[in-house]
């Protein structure tokens, strides 16, 4: 008789992003790896930018300067303040947790049973809204310094 | 609530070679029926060939673990009323192997609990082989690691856990929280070994606090919080700070001891 | 230990672009609020003031740190993202290698040109 | 496949089981296997709540001799006296060897074991970690076992005979249910570790899995069935699931209270109230059922309440976790405010495969340990937490003999190739997919006559009906129907294997019962409602016949203790 193998089942990298109804972490995990990576991204533009153009000399500078305070590269840049900023905070918060600080200790469970991420979510809290917070002192800053 | 409630189970047979499909029964629900009895009925009423584990019907053998309308959960240990629903999609807990319809393949994932030595290394091999007197363990002490000792190994917690979902070496949750509660034991002396284990490529680094295995797991066991706690201990190590832990030593006897409390009347006695 | 002090020196590359990357930011695109709050910079990504100060020492050595340490910080989390599509030891080798190199060519492609400009 | 042959196989991976193995395991020299039908720590032994009795504190004023004195008194006399004694001088070391190995007892706060009242015992005595204690003690062994490189595991393997030839045994034939192949496994010593059976009713507190397969085996195999008549009924299974309420809720101080809310155990056990032995409590709560005192349930289950509240939120929460979430989650009940539905559930089999006591059956190379065992140690009637004790010593004492037999036995005995190939036609052709009977509905018959006939209160008519409705459903066994023909997990077969096992099983334990009669501990008939030493003070053997039982008895070893009246 031929042995069965078992079929694999794994989600895959689609399980990082959705593998059932969870909640709130789950999603700042995520968000932390999209943000990570597209900091990454604009830091390697930003340097091919910052290194090609500024060897190119003061007018091709202040050129590309002048096409990068076009609006639609305005929103750009404002999306990569919002997502450092949720990274940061949010990198943060995981260094202090991962460190096993803020979490509380381990209790005996209690029915209906509350993870610690749970009892602890006021910290998750805080960070969005001073995220929110700072995004709206940016946004004004981009409408001040004009589209 | 006596009502008809439709399951939709994820079928695969793997002697037919097919691909895994849904197929669709109709139940009558009443108050108080799990998502295990919905299938035992199926089972015993409608197909016979359904496969699926079950034991202890109280979420205590971790048998029955499933992806219930898309949340990993012991199916004994949940109500179908508590869905809301009256539609049940039943599949298998994903990140497991398929072994056919609702079975998926543990032992994998049972090897990589092993790999953790999950049990007191102790110093003193004399006593551990022939004990004399318990070790002492303060109520705090034993406080600490009680809901770790909680783990039904269902595997829930790996179908929840992101990073599982893509590394097939990781090692998991489950395995983590358990090495944190050996570690933790106030008996045990082997955390060196221990760290070694969870300190390498695919291992406790790559947990990211996404906090779902803490969510899901049905027994209230909070993994997350102890692979943290897990990873204070190696940066500790890692940073020079830690010191020996001395395992527990043995109850001294104590000095005074009671009358033995009085002995029940009976009949006649005999000599040995 | 390898990947607790790699993880141990992701924290901490972390924390300090937290500290310095503020300031980048504060600077290059706060000038409103900041002038607002009676600190004049001037225009931060005109020419001059760009050029002035990747001619200072601190400025310019504060920023090749900054850029050795986000390089770090973010190839090791690329890294670390790219090995939980499990891959086999070998890809694994391959994977660790090509991001050390590429790390090392944008490093020295982002310091040369300052340093250039510095002398020049 | 290669190395099927090993020197010890231990058969189920229950807390005798897993023991056995791990003393079997701790001589570096032999080879264990350890079979399972379902992965090794899904046993149904995880479901204990309570605790495991042993005199941990003799310091402190109980003593060997007073457990020995419960144990025998709780057994109606019907237990072996010298079993007794070796058992509650045993139970002490192996609470330590797990202590040693981890297990999270609960603690009292100057860091010693904690011990709480259990039914029948006159000392604060069974040993708990919450209301987990099975479970805590599965785990511990589980991971332990872990530790040794000479045990291999057989997870989900389908023990569906044991082959004896020469009256020794060679080798037992499996099915491994993952994997699909049929499979013999060899060994020079067997360990049966199998459970119990109570499965054959329908309201019990057992696991889906708890199928008597051992038992049934050993039986057709020829080994000698003892004191199958005694069926523990617990008092407290919850309605309607039966899911048990932990004795330990009682131990802890709730109480039982009938519909006029008052304590009825006053009436019965006016000394011990709730924490009397269990058979009194079981046939006081059917008593005040029947006299129309308790509350009406669901399918004729009937009730009455066990009442927490008193206890507080934090004893309810720091002891009894388990019980509070059980409670809440199948019955939308919440004990700190409202009392909890139950009644009594069959429990355990005091009966079992006869064996001296050092575990041994008359087979060669076959030990049996744990409840498929029976040692005589529980008698007519086992206490509360007598049981997991009685796992644990006698997993390590088989573990142990086995071990010493498979060193000493150079060569494992011969066995003839056909009857592999014989079993494996007899487990997958003999039912067809055309049959017309379903497994599930004789499996629910069996259930209902046994639930109604041979519970709690037993008659002789009622014995004599159950018998022959029995015999009926045996006839009707080769009809059932098999719609899955994959090898693959194929529960459908498996189940209606099981009710076969059941189905003989439950033919003895009428028999025997029919056949005792007096009433003592669990086995109360109403028409011979004392205990009667001069004809009965007997076991019961059970031996394979095609057509039946065939039933004859052997002494009680009574070395300390001559029966008196039995009253609390
Ligand atoms: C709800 C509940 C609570 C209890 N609480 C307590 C308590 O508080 N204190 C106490 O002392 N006792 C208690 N008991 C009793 C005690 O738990 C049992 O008597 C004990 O666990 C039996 O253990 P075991 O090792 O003999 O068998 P089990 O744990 O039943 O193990 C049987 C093993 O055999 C295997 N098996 C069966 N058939 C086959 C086959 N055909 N092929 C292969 N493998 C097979 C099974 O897979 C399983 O591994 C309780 C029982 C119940 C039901
Ligand atoms: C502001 C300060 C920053 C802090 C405090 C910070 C913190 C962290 C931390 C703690 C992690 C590890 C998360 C984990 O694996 O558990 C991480 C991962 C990562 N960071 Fe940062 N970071 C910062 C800035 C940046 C920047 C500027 C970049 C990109 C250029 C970046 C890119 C990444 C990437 C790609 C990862 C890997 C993500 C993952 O594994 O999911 N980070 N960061
Ligand atoms: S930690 Fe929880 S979810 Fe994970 S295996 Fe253990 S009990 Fe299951
Ligand atoms: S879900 Fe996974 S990432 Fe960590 S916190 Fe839990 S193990
Ligand atoms: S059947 Fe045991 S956990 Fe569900």
């Amino acid at each position: 008789m031929t042995q069965i193998q078992p079929r694999r089942n794994y989600l895959g990298a689609l399980g990082w992003i959705w593998a059932g109804n969870y909640k709130l972490e789950r999603y700042l995990y995520i968000f932390h790896r999209i943000t990570g990576l597209g900091i990454l991204l604009f830091l390697l533009l930003h340097l091919v930018m910052t290194t090609v153009f500024r060897v190119q000399g003061k007018e091709v500078w202040e050129a590309t300067m002048e096409v990068l305070h076009n609006p639609w590269f305005k929103v750009g840049e404002y999306l990569v303040v919002v997502a450092f900023l949720y990274h940061a905070l949010n990198g943060l918060r995981l260094i202090i947790q991962e460190l096993g600080f803020a979490l509380g200790r381990p209790r005996p469970p209690i029915y209906p049973y509350k993870d610690s991420l749970r009892r602890k979510r006021y910290w998750t809290i805080l960070i969005i809204s001073i995220v929110v917070i700072l995004c709206v002192v940016f946004f004004y800053d981009f409408i001040a310094g004009g589209w | 609530m006596d009502k008809q409630v439709v399951f939709k189970v994820q079928r695969y047979e793997p002697e037919a070679d097919g691909n895994p499909h849904f197929q669709e029964f109709k139940i009558p629900a009443k108050r108080g029926m799990t998502i295990l009895d919905g299938l035992i009925y199926i089972k015993e009423n409608l197909d016979g060939t359904l496969a699926f584990r079950s034991s202890c019907r109280m979420a205590i053998c971790g048998s029955c673990g499933m992806l219930i309308n898309n949340y990993p959960h012991l199916a004994c240990h949940t109500q179908i009323e508590e869905l809301r629903s009256d539609i049940v999609t039943v599949k298998p807990l994903p990140n497991l192997p398929i072994v056919k319809d609702l079975v998926v393949d543990l032992i994998p994932f049972f090897n990589r609990h092993k790999s953790i030595k999950p049990y007191i290394i102790h110093p003193d091999t004399k006593e551990m082989e022939n004990p004399t007197a318990e070790f002492v363990q303060s109520p705090q002490a034993l406080e600490a690691l009680l809901q770790f000792t909680y783990c039904v190994k269902c595997g829930i917690c790996i179908s929840a856990c992101p990073t599982s979902a893509s590394d097939r070496l990781f090692l998991g949750p489950q395995a983590l929280a358990q090495c944190y509660r050996y570690c933790a034991d106030t008996r045990d002396g082997g955390e060196e070994e221990r760290l070694t284990v969870v300190d390498k490529d695919h291992g406790i680094w790559h947990c990211h606090l996404a906090g779902a295995c803490s969510e899901a797991c049905p027994k209230g066991l909070d993994p997350a919080l102890a692979i943290q706690l897990l990873k204070r201990r190696l940066i500790i190590q890692a940073i020079g700070l830690g010191r020996k832990k001395q395992p527990a030593s043995i109850v001294t006897p104590p000095a005074e001891v009671k009358p033995k409390i009085p002995f029940p009347e009976f009949t006649a006695k005999r000599t040995e | 230990m390898r990947n607790t002090y790699l993880w141990l020196a992701q924290l901490v590359t972390g924390v300090l672009i937290a500290v310095l990357l503020s300031i980048h930011m504060v600077l290059m695109h706060l000038d409103a609020i900041l002038s607002f709050l009676g600190v004049d910079i001037k225009d931060p990504t005109s020419w001059h003031s760009m050029i002035e100060r990747s001619r200072e020492t601190l400025w310019a050595g504060l920023y090749i740190a900054l850029l050795a340490i986000v390089l770090y910080h973010a190839l090791n989390g690329l890294r670390n993202i790219i090995l939980e599509l499990a891959p086999s030891a070998a890809t694994e080798r391959i994977i660790t290698w090509t991001i050390i190199v590429f790390g090392t060519i944008a490093f020295v492609w982002g310091t040369y040109v300052p340093i250039r400009l510095l002398s020049g | 496949m290669t190395g099927r042959k090993h020197d010890v196989v231990v058969l189920g991976s229950g807390l005798a089981g897993l023991r056995a193995a791990i003393e079997a395991a701790r001589n570096p020299e032999s080879d264990v296997a350890i079979v399972s039908k379902v992965q090794l720590m899904r046993s149904h032994s995880v479901c204990a709540e309570g605790g495991t009795a042993a005199v941990m504190q003799p310091d402190e004023g109980d003593s060997f001799e007073l457990h020995a004195w419960d144990t025998v008194r709780g057994a109606d006399f019907l237990c072996d006296q010298d079993v007794v004694k070796r058992f509650v001088e045993e139970v002490p070391k192996e609470i330590l060897l797990l202590e040693h190995w981890g297990i999270p007892w609960s603690r009292r706060s100057d860091g010693r074991i904690a011990q709480r009242p259990f039914g029948g015992h006159s000392y604060n005595r069974a040993v708990f970690a919450a209301d987990k204690t099975g479970f805590a003690e599965m785990q511990t062994l589980y991971d332990t076992l872990l530790k040794y490189a000479n045990v291999s595991r057989y997870d989900e393997c389908y023990v569906s005979s044991i082959l004896i030839e020469d009256n020794s045994f060679c080798g037992v034939t499996a099915w491994n249910l993952t994997s699909g192949e049929f499979i013999l496994i060899q060994g020079k010593a067997l360990i049966i570790a199998t459970g119990g059976a109570c499965r054959m009713f329908g309201f019990t507190t057992y696991s889906l899995t708890a199928t008597g397969d051992g038992l049934a085996m050993a039986y057709r195999a020829g080994l000698p069935i003892k004191d199958l008549e005694f069926v523990q009924f617990h008092p407290t299974g919850l309605v309607p699931s039966g899911i048990l309420i932990t004795e330990a809720a009682r131990g802890e101080g709730g109480y039982l209270l009938n519909n006029e809310g008052k304590r009825f155990m006053e009436k019965y056990a006016p000394s011990k109230m709730e924490v009397a032995p269990r058979d009194i409590i079981s046939r006081a709560e059917i008593t005040e059922i029947e006299e129309g005192r308790g509350f009406p349930g669901p399918e004729g289950l009937d009730y009455i309440h066990i009442d927490l509240r008193h206890l507080g939120a934090d004893k309810i929460n720091e002891r009894l976790p388990m019980i509070r979430e059980v409670a809440m989650r199948f019955n939308f009940i919440d004990p700190i405010y409202e009392p909890i539905p139950v009644r009594p559930a069959a429990h355990y089999f005091m009966g079992g495969i006869h064996t001296d006591i050092n575990g041994a059956t008359p087979m060669q190379g076959i030990w049996a340990a744990g409840e498929v065992a029976c040692v005589s140690l529980h008698g007519a009637n086992r206490l509360g937490s007598n049981s997991t004790a009685e796992c644990l010593v006698w997993g390590k004492i088989t573990g142990e003999e086995a071990a010493k037999y498979a060193a000493k036995h150079k060569e494992s005995p011969p066995f003839k190739e056909t009857r592999l190939k014989e079993e494996e036609a007899r487990v997958f052709t003999r039912f067809s997919s055309k049959g017309k009977e379903s497994a599930y509905r004789l499996r629910k018959e069996l259930q209902r006559i046994m639930d109604s006939q041979v519970g709690v209160f037993r008659t002789g008519s009622g014995l004599k009906e159950a018998l022959d409705r029995i015999q009926e459903i045996r006839q009707r066994l080769p009809d059932i129907k098999v719609t899955d023909r994959s090898r693959t997990y194929n529960t459908d077969l498996l189940a209606a294997l099981e009710v076969e096992n059941l189905v003989d099983l439950a033919q003895i334990i009428v028999t025997g019962a029919l056949a005792r009669t007096e009433s003592r501990g669990a086995h109360s008939r109403r028409d011979f409602p004392n205990r009667n030493d001069d004809d009965w003070l007997v076991h019961t053997l059970a031996h394979y016949t095609p057509e039946g039982p065939r039933l004859d008895y052997i002494p009680v070893t009574i070395t300390m203790w001559q029966p008196v009246e039995r009253k609390y």
